[in-house]
């Protein structure tokens, strides 16, 4: 879960970081510009780099060339976002540029703290263009950094003199803060030595642990909470979005009800292998209920785009009888006349095939074009089958 | 001998009070897992299905010595500890069915079991499953047969789909591995590739992986150096892209992650790729040739 | 350092610990005795145990009560120290009583966690004439306590159900304090179980280090700074106190000027091993100021059983021009007429005995019975000098 | 050979630039103690006497990698972490002058020497001198004599007396090593009697303790099985008792810590006790005899 800029260095200030006193600025007004000194720069809030060159970054000598500035930036979309704050903050002549980070190392499984004095551009070219310059320090799970590992460490990115124990309690603060937050990614970059002598914190980004956020409530204090992840969502992702189901739109024609993440990513593939086109990637695995199962076909059915439905549920945790009274209830109500070509096998099938059964005698025609195989139907054919289906609806 | 768990795996289920550990511990009882103690601070003194609930593990291997595996079933916040518990107690392997542990806590623990030499399971597994001897977790056992396949795999459904898969072309396993959802796993996939080369009862082994993460990539150096044959099935191939964002965590891992890199590492290292579902059973059936009766 | 019990107890509310909503009254007044519930415990706030047995632990059933009572407690003298003030707090009715501490082991050169069913007695009684009832559990220095290892010892005080996580808790924020606080003891006795099911601690005793104060801000904002520690102070050691030194009288007749704390303890055992009585413990060492080695010299002079000074001072860190500086100084100023009989040697040794010779010339009377010696006389010989010469003055 | 420092050992200053620490180079400088490197963050490139500066001890390291010997005099909040550097460094041994060190930052960094295998004397030690070779810290030079006594104590002004009374009998010292005053100390009477146990250049040892703590009676089993004679002089006989507190340590260090139980432990395991300063020479030459000429 990433935070905004301005966001992360609200944290970084709880942890002494040194960042400089900004004022966020949204579309409820400019009085806050009275509380900056000018010259000032003015930055666009957005997840996705690359704010310089699409103009998010302006600079303005007065208080009315910034309200003119911000205006132009409010509104502006980045990387499929509108941009709706901006963080404004005083303009430093800028000397040095470092990089600091602190992230988990998922292949090493510890902490890495990596450092570089080019600063200030995209860390991971100079990762692969000039390696030698990117420092690479591990340390345990559980480990305290001493101050004399992040001297060491800001003593290696050429700081000396007062800027030296600067950058040592930079680099311990930076940590203790990953530490201290769960972060999955602390990082500064640029870290800005100044023409007059002083250490600045210029962007920052913080990654959190969503699954941590239970015991952090400064941040939900701070207005800080789980947040939908990047990117542009289509009306329908909007939906599913308030529904809390993971979904996410593609081009195809066939509705995928697949039961788990693991196997909505698998059953994707095995569509397109077999010459079909999948609508949409869905997670309806866990044991939803049954109102958020009716949600998620609904999803599926209401899509003009939709020909046909494939559905799979291996009841491991959840109850294959609970998700045959959802498919029989949604299709009672809602009357969907689009084939749905599904399996149903584990937890409770028994109980399950009896309520389709029954409820395709009591409603004969609603049901025509609805088939729910069981444990002895491979789901290959299933899925021929739902691919030959679509086809016969175009 | 089967991996992990056998017919006398003496186990315990911690966290056993509550409702879905408490189903699921009816249906391993059912399964003949062999359950001496749960675990529930509090609650001790108490019983589910017949198994004696103690307040702490301790307390429980020191009426039930012989224990040796336990799962983990407590909720998120309290999963850290109970890891930790296990651990300090002796537990050889621990199935963490636990989900969205934070992942601080889980590399904390990950790290003490390294270094205690003890294997952890998950977070977020569905479970063990050694058909017709023992079940650990929540995998459904209609869909395992006992054989001489050994699986292992990354999602829960896709582990039970090349089960079925491989039962409906009649073959079975020895053993069934979910390896978890969760980003941080105790055990990736060379830890359970290793334990199924040692096997006597497993011929080959089918390894189940999706796009993300890299612990399909780390495994493949290894299943060069293995006498028994490897069946790879990765999904992700039609997976959406997501966008791609900057991020300091991609140095370390470079161009992992993807499908492709994850099929070139496999293939390169001796593994039969599997397109699909059904083709996992072809190709086990001519890597093995006359070996399956 | 150790802090009184209603000090104590705000310390372990910090942490989470249960302890009773009390209010504390001193002879300013009884205003706070309307916020408590009856009937109530008063306690008498002492360092010195044994409150029991002075009548320093009272019980009312109402405001009148415990006012009268209240009164009665205040200004008794304990251990040498006034009662000041009382700690009131609703009466609990106590079912069980359970010890808990943790404690820096000396020995072992770790932190130790002990337990005890036997709580609400002398630890040390039991610890002797039970030892099987007391559990010791060490930890190593920055190992953390997971709430596991705390949950184990919680049932092994017997305790279970609700109450066993409640005592896990307890004894997680023991030791979180234990370490958070910088503590040399933080002890819980007796910790209760009353008979409705509660855990309360009803005994607080926190030992701090007072070199670990700076990093404690917090504390200071409750009030608590360094202090003396307990005991009785005479008039001249409240005069030493005030001015930061570290002095002890004694009943003897020669007053000591010894340097370091170690060569004090050093010189009493002398003096009394040559037949002399030492009128005091001093710290003389160090490097004192001018102006504080007078403050020395004048704690010593000025007390009327003093027949004669020993004086001497090992020049390591301190310099001895600046020792003799300030003798000439308070003996040209003050002009005391008892002998002195002193050792000089070390760090500017001879720049210190030009000193003292020029004063010598210049004030030939005064400085009649003063001896400065060098280097080569033996220390005791000018100890034993002392001696005769505080028998002569008799 | 000496004890820890010898005319040949190369040593460095941490906290080399404060007032006291720059005044002690100096004095060690004059007294032949090969200082190498100083150390002050921030102040890297600086002079102290000629002794060049760095940032860290790890920068001094690399360019006087034969330094083996550290002293520490930084302030009490910074002794932890300076510790740690040097311990971090390959540093053997650690004098740490620094007083009032928080208790729990000694603990920990003793465990990490000792986990280390680094010997740590003080805090709060005024030094350890071999006399003619070398000194580390603040004793003053005036007060010691080479000679083949090795003397170690608490009190640094406890040690220079004696050395006094040794020098003036017309013995002199092997070491002198300062234990230190802090409540936490690195190195007790045991380690620095099991160096002079091994050191060819010294005949006889003086111990001298006070009252309170135990490192006195920890050491007497030692003293059982050492082939050289040991003097021990506790003070404290006659110091006031402070009133009983009933404390929680009491309870791990029993009746330990006065002088009477630290004379009795000593002498049950053949020290030799002397009363005053001047019966230690006097015993000394009783037990060595004819060994000193």
């Amino acid at each position: 879960m990433r935070l905004y800029e301005y966001e992360a260095k609200r944290v970084f200030a709880r942890y002494g970081l040194p960042v400089l006193p900004g004022v966020v600025i949204d579309s409820q007004g400019y009085q806050q510009l009275d509380k900056v000194t000018y010259p000032v720069v003015i930055k666009g809030q957005a997840f996705v780099g690359g704010r310089g060159k699409s103009g998010l970054v302006q600079f303005a000598n007065s208080r009315d060339e910034a309200q003119e500035k911000i205006a132009s930036v409010l509104g502006k979309c980045h990387g499929g976002h509108a941009i709706e704050r901006v963080l404004v903050e005083p303009r430093v002549n800028i000397e040095r540029e470092l990089y600091l980070s602190v992230i988990v190392d998922r292949l090493q499984h510890r902490f890495l703290l990596m450092t570089s004095r080019r600063g200030g551009v995209d860390i991971e070219e100079v990762a692969s263009s000039e390696p030698e310059e990117l420092l690479k320090y591990h340390l345990n799970i559980g480990a305290d950094m001493h101050a004399f590992m992040a001297r060491k460490t800001a003593s290696g990115l050429g700081l000396s003199g007062p800027l030296l124990n600067a950058g040592t309690a930079v680099i311990l603060g930076l940590y203790r803060l990953f530490v201290g937050y769960d972060c999955k990614v602390a990082e500064i970059n640029p870290l800005a030595v100044t023409d007059d002598g002083r250490l600045l914190v210029l962007d920052a980004k913080v990654d959190l642990d969503e699954d941590a956020m239970f015991r952090h409530p400064v941040l939900k204090d701070m207005g800080i909470t789980a947040r939908h992840e990047v990117g542009e969502l289509t009306d329908r992702e909007k939906v599913a979005k308030k529904a809390g189901i993971p979904y996410v739109d593609l081009d195809g024609d066939i509705g995928v009800f697949p039961g788990g993440a693991g196997f909505g990513i698998a059953a994707i593939d095995l569509i397109q292998h077999y010459g079909g086109k999948p609508a949409n990637f869905m997670d309806s695995g866990g044991a939803p209920t049954q109102e958020k199962l009716r949600a998620m076909l609904g999803l599926l059915l209401d899509n003009p785009r939709v020909k046909a439905i494939f559905g799979a549920r291996f009841g491991g945790i959840s109850r294959c009888d609970d998700w045959a009274k959802a498919v029989v209830q949604y299709v009672v109500e809602n009357k969907p006349l689009k084939p749905m070509v599904m399996r149903m096998a584990g937890n409770m099938e028994e109980q399950g095939r009896k309520i389709i059964e029954q409820a395709k005698n009591e409603h004969p025609e609603l049901f025509r074009k609805i088939k729910v195989y069981a444990y002895d139907m491979p789901i290959e054919e299933v899925i021929k089958e739902t691919i030959r289906a679509a086809k016969a609806e175009k | 001998m089967a991996i992990i768990v056998d017919k006398n795996t003496a186990t315990i289920v911690q966290g056993v009070t509550g409702t879905n550990a408490a189903l699921h511990t009816k249906f391993m009882l059912k399964y003949g897992t062999k359950i001496v103690g749960g675990v529930t601070p509090g609650k001790g003194g108490q019983h589910v299905e017949d198994v004696p609930v103690y307040d702490t593990v301790r307390d429980c291997i020191d009426e039930n010595p012989e224990a040796t595996v336990t799962s983990i079933w407590v909720p998120p916040r309290f999963a850290k500890d109970a890891i930790l518990e296990a651990i300090d107690t002796g537990m050889k392997s621990i199935v963490v069915i636990t989900e969205r542990i934070p992942i601080h806590d889980m590399l904390y623990a990950r790290q003490a079991a390294k270094e205690r030499g003890v294997m952890i399971i998950g977070g977020n597994t569905p479970g063990v499953i050694s058909p017709g001897k023992a079940l650990i977790g929540m995998l459904p056992k209609i869909a395992f047969q006992s054989g001489r396949i050994g699986t292992v795999a990354r999602s829960g459904a896709v582990t039970y789909y090349i089960a079925n898969s491989l039962n409906l072309a009649g073959l079975g396993e020895s053993t069934s591995v979910g390896l978890g959802g969760d980003p941080i796993l105790g055990t990736n996939f060379e830890d359970v590739l290793r334990l199924f080369e040692k096997d006597s009862e497993t011929d080959a082994v089918v390894m189940a992986g999706e796009i993300g993460g890299v612990y399909e990539e780390l495994a493949a150096p290894y299943i060069g150096e293995m006498s028994k044959p490897v069946v790879a099935y990765i999904t992700g191939k039609a997976a959406p892209q997501g966008k791609r964002l900057g991020h300091a965590g991609a140095i370390v891992e470079g161009n992992m992650g993807t499908a492709a890199s994850k099929i070139k590492a496999l293939k390169d290292n001796g593994a039969l790729i599997a397109e699909t579902l059904s083709e996992i059973p072809v190709l086990l059936k001519e890597a093995l040739g006359s070996v399956i009766g």
